[in-house]
């Protein structure tokens, strides 16, 4: 069977293959067997040619996270959402105009206003979370566009603020 | 002794106090905000209440709210933890007040150390060094705290008079910096202690934050419990704290103990209390402030001395006399703490919130986990991000290190963003394993930190595990009627597969 | 140092000794029988070998498979644990042909000590006190054991030659006795170790069981850690530990100690090892025998004197010298360890088997859990039924007493039955906490135990979880085609009544 | 609603009324009002006017573990099997007669045969499991009906074993 996960902006594809007691498995170039032998709903015993690894994994909806070694991993599932989600991600250059909320938290200033002309590290807004403030500065010289936030909301992670436009 | 006490605090510091509480055979009773009906300390005490909505200044701020449940469940004392009410001398005289005792120093005490201002110069009075500064709170006319800050000369460090925790603080390099910094260090540190009044002080380059424990009982018996290590910080909050410190030699460390001692002593100060310096690269030590509490990183002093500081504070709370004199303290072996905080390396150390959706805890001989989470809990956005607390001890230093990266190696926090994976890299670095610590590490070696990637292996298993966990079955599989989804198990396909091999 | 250990070992100890290891760099390779595939202590190792079937002949006591495993992986060392092939001769012997280093004794010692009879001959003659009893290894036949037994004076213990941990070991106090104790005694022996030679001795009624740690480097530089004190017993074996020893003054201490190391000496034995005694009540004492491995209770004397025996087991195997004179170690604190068995207590502390359902682990400040079990894991019928070993800290043996009480009320196992709620009586037992331990304390106090009934409270507690559990949605629910049942919580009215309450 | 559970060879009732956040809660004479919260599959948050208990929970079947408080509990939910259940279990004096293996083991050795007589405290067998061996005595003076098992027969808890006739 086929898997397909995006990891860290890659899409990767997975064949597993019953095998003895595992799988053989083709990832990329790369094939290999694993013995594997659940411990708990969250956890996996691999056995990869001698080597023991225990790999922990929670989820939700269609995002795996995974560690193992010391390493996290998340992985998306594609499904029926997954074209929005790869438009979302694979965004690039664009992206750096939309200036987002960093964490859940709340607006508690908001310095700039629409229309406003802004230099490179210019404070923008500040968030509040968790009795921290930390102020959002403007990675770019540009133009406010739009100002879609007002202080006092309470915003979640990636929730959009503010707008800006790259100046020519 | 007490028969029963409220712990006015959430969180890792709340379950810790209530174990302290336990073994001393007290009963314990919590309290909690609407965000924390679930959380672990509600779980742990013997008693909850519950005091009201969300919001820190509506629940565990709420000193009369507080004081009733007190009242109502007969608790007699009040151990406020750190943060919230911990060094809110109104607090402590409300308490002194309707007569429940308050765990920690005495209101006229805690004023005085309280306020940052009038206890340096007290101190600067008695002969205690300081750091150059300005002697008043600062007015939030920018002319005139310009004018001081020229005085001290720049760079400048702008501090809440009612501050700690590196709340409120901002370092100002110039004219520009100092306006935007005591606008929001002002709104921050009104935000966290209600109170923004803030004050200049000369900001010394690369200093060490060296701080000494301290015991004082209610008859004037005064030890210090050595040395705390605090330079590993990043947005001047610690995270690694360590003892003993690399910097200091039985002859400094002596003197430095005394100078803590003979603070308390001027303060007029009971119960425990911790004495905070700057320790420039010349070895000369600036008293800073003292912190009117039971620390976060008090548990690196408890594995090196063996004294537990919880059990001291209750017993002094309750009149008991100490029962060791200085001499018969001393420092064994090293011990290491790592703060475990809700946040994102990656992301400037911004706060991450969520449920928790796995957790391993770190275990192993001298591996100590305060820890205020379990699997399934919710990180809430209203208070600290700080999770739990790693700590080790060992018998050199090495050890400890070794120690303190196989536990972080162990340690998995799934669903929130932590620190542990930084940490990690924190502890590993050469210039930390040489003992070279000063409070510029974060920003001189770690600004452009990037998580390791995971080799080829690492991200070939957790395809599989991503594979094995799928509910989707694969792009080939059937869809969402299939019977695979009713079992019980994550790893459904696992399952079908294993049970038609056999 | 070495680069890679193969642990010879299951369970708690495998996890323990793995953990030393990584401390100290060293990659280690797991072994474990068809049984074990999901402990974890496979978990533990960064690699794994299988070697066999479920029973320990052809498994974990098969030394050819163990030592190809060895070999196929490139461990350098192997390290035995306790039990198993710990202190097997043949197999040090093995090791040292295969030029793998056995983390242990030498095979000559381990030869000497291993035949408490002949141990017992030798030491005898270099002036050390042992107890009255056979010189030599019993045979079958019963009238020669008979007249023997008579010769020293009923009631004598008949005890494995190449025993340890209990097995093989009864106690006779008359003719008949002997005949059935004899057959069991060899059979077990027989089981456990694959020799079936016993022996008898003088058996001392409600003596202390005082142990004394000693290590010794390959340089013939001996050091004891001091004693442990294991009196309390069921069935001939430790279930709490303790250090230091109520019943030793600094004199008696410092005697017993030197006995200790002379015992070693004469032994010419290297390696972690201890020597065992027992105490009358007259405190005269005893060399029962030299226990050649890392004990289970090993633990209580690293909190005490901050010495990590694993690290020194290896390090001493490694050829290093030991970096600590008898006059650098002392005892600081006090330390108690429960075994935490698989078992009824209620059964006559029968083995129980079966599925780890639930487990919450003890935690807290000077709580160590050294842990070979997770939730979701067998216990097979296979092996020694111990699960995990809890272990406190506290500055007095008072507060080690409540530190431990408080630590076994928070310690959940569900699924298979252990001693954790008799374990808690015995420490709360007034003649315990006053430090009357002796080997007959649990006969004494202990024999009609029963559990506590629990109040009415949580016995409504239990039914208000047990309904909220329920799948079935009690009597008046619908049958098993409900919807309910694919809620993936098991509080699945729960999650109902509240989606209909909001 | 009502349920009813085994606990300790008693059958007992209790029956559940959605109120506020938890239940009102009647078990047999006694009512209370307990506020529930869940914090795991495992684990239970119950605050029962102010007293806070966390309660851990398995199961398997129709078998409920509850931990609270340093305590267990073992509740059996009726079902089809219950007759059965219910008449094992109170079985009373009839139960001594028949000697069961005491845990999961192996036979190691029976020490009597069919229609041997023996005395009270005389050893019919003996069990090993996890290198222990276990001997079974007899707790009645009586007569051995029959043996149902051999030596080096692996046998599970509560297995037949000997079945004695009591002496008149």
């Amino acid at each position: 069977m086929d898997y397909q996960f995006q990891m860290s902006g890659n899409l990767h594809t997975i064949a597993l293959e019953a095998r003895g007691e595992g799988y053989l498995v083709t990832a990329g170039d790369t094939t290999f067997v694993a013995e594997v032998c659940p411990l708990s709903p969250n956890a996996l015993s691999v056995l990869i040619d001698g080597r023991s690894y225990t790999v922990y994994t929670a989820g939700d909806g269609n995002r795996h996270l995974v560690f193992c070694e010391g390493q996290h991993f998340e992985l998306i599932e594609p499904s029926e959402d997954s074209d929005r989600f790869l438009a979302g991600e694979g965004g690039g250059a664009g992206d750096e105009l939309m200036i987002k909320a960093p964490m859940p938290g709340k607006i508690i200033k908001i310095s700039v206003s629409e229309n406003e002309e802004v230099r490179k590290n210019q404070t923008l807004v500040i968030v509040e979370a968790m009795k921290m403030e930390n102020e959002i500065k403007s990675t770019i010289e540009g133009v406010v566009k739009r100002v879609s936030a007002s202080p006092g909301d309470l915003v979640d992670t990636d929730t959009p603020i503010i707008e800006l436009t790259k100046k020519e | 002794m007490f028969a029963k006490i409220l712990i006015a605090n959430r969180g890792e510091i709340a379950v810790r106090v209530m174990r302290g509480c336990g073994e001393l055979g007290i009963a314990t009773v919590a309290v909690y905000s609407d965000a924390d009906r679930k959380s672990l300390h509600v779980q742990t005490a013997e008693e909850a209440v519950a005091i009201g909505p969300a919001p820190a200044a509506e629940s565990y701020l709420d000193m009369e709210r507080i004081l009733r449940a007190a009242k109502d469940t007969g608790a007699e004392a009040i151990h406020p933890g750190y943060g919230f009410l911990a060094e809110n001398a109104v607090f402590a005289r409300r308490c002194e007040e309707e007569g429940i005792v308050f765990i920690g120093p005495n209101s006229r005490a805690m004023d005085l150390v309280g306020d940052k201002v009038r206890s340096r110069q007290t101190m600067e009075k008695a002969g205690i060094p300081i750091i150059p500064g300005m002697k008043g709170t600062i007015s939030s006319d920018l002319s005139t705290s310009a004018a001081e800050a020229e005085k001290i000369g720049y760079p400048v460090m702008i501090k809440a008079s009612a501050g700690g925790g590196g709340k409120g603080m901002r370092v100002a390099r110039n004219r520009d910096e100092l306006a935007s910094g005591l606008e929001a260090g002002m709104r921050e540190a009104k935000a966290a202690f209600g109170d923004e009044s803030v004050y200049l002080e000369k900001y010394i380059e690369d200093p060490r934050h060296v701080e000494f424990q301290v015991l004082a009982d209610n008859e004037g018996n005064t030890v210090h419990l050595f040395e705390r290590e605090c330079s590993i910080q990043r947005r001047h909050q610690k995270i690694v704290e360590e003892t003993p410190s690399q910097a200091l030699d039985p002859e400094l460390r002596a003197r430095m103990g005394e100078t803590a001692c003979r603070v308390m002593q001027v303060a007029g100060y009971n119960n425990a209390g911790t004495v905070e310096f700057l320790l420039d690269k010349d070895r000369n030590f600036y008293f800073l402030e003292v912190n009117a509490r039971l620390q976060v990183e008090h548990p690196v002093t408890e594995l090196v001395t063996g004294v537990d500081l919880v059990h001291q504070q209750i017993r002094i709370a309750a009149g008991e006399t100490l029962t060791f004199r200085q001499e018969d303290l001393e420092q064994k072996g090293h011990a290491i703490e790592c703060r475990i905080y809700a946040e994102d390396p990656l992301r400037n150390f911004l706060p991450s919130s969520g449920t928790v959706l796995f957790l391993k805890e770190p275990a192993g001989p001298g591996v100590r986990h305060d820890c205020g989470i379990f699997g399934g809990c919710e990180v809430p956005i209203y208070y600290d991000p700080i999770l739990a607390k790693l700590i080790v001890w060992a018998e050199s230093r090495d050890m400890a290190i070794q120690r303190m990266l196989n536990a972080l190696e162990n340690y998995v926090i799934m669903g929130v963003k932590t620190c542990i994976g930084f940490l990690k890299d924190v502890i590993d670095h050469p210039r930390f394993r040489a003992g070279h610590t000063t409070t510029s590490f974060i920003p001189e070696h770690f600004a452009e930190w990037q998580a390791p990637e995971g080799t080829a292996d690492l991200r070939n298993l957790a395809l599989l595990a991503a594979a094995l966990r799928s509910k989707g079955g694969g792009r080939s599989a059937a869809g969402p009627g299939d019977e695979s989804r009713a079992v019980p198990t994550p790893w459904s396909i696992l399952g079908k597969w294993r049970m038609g091999g056999k």
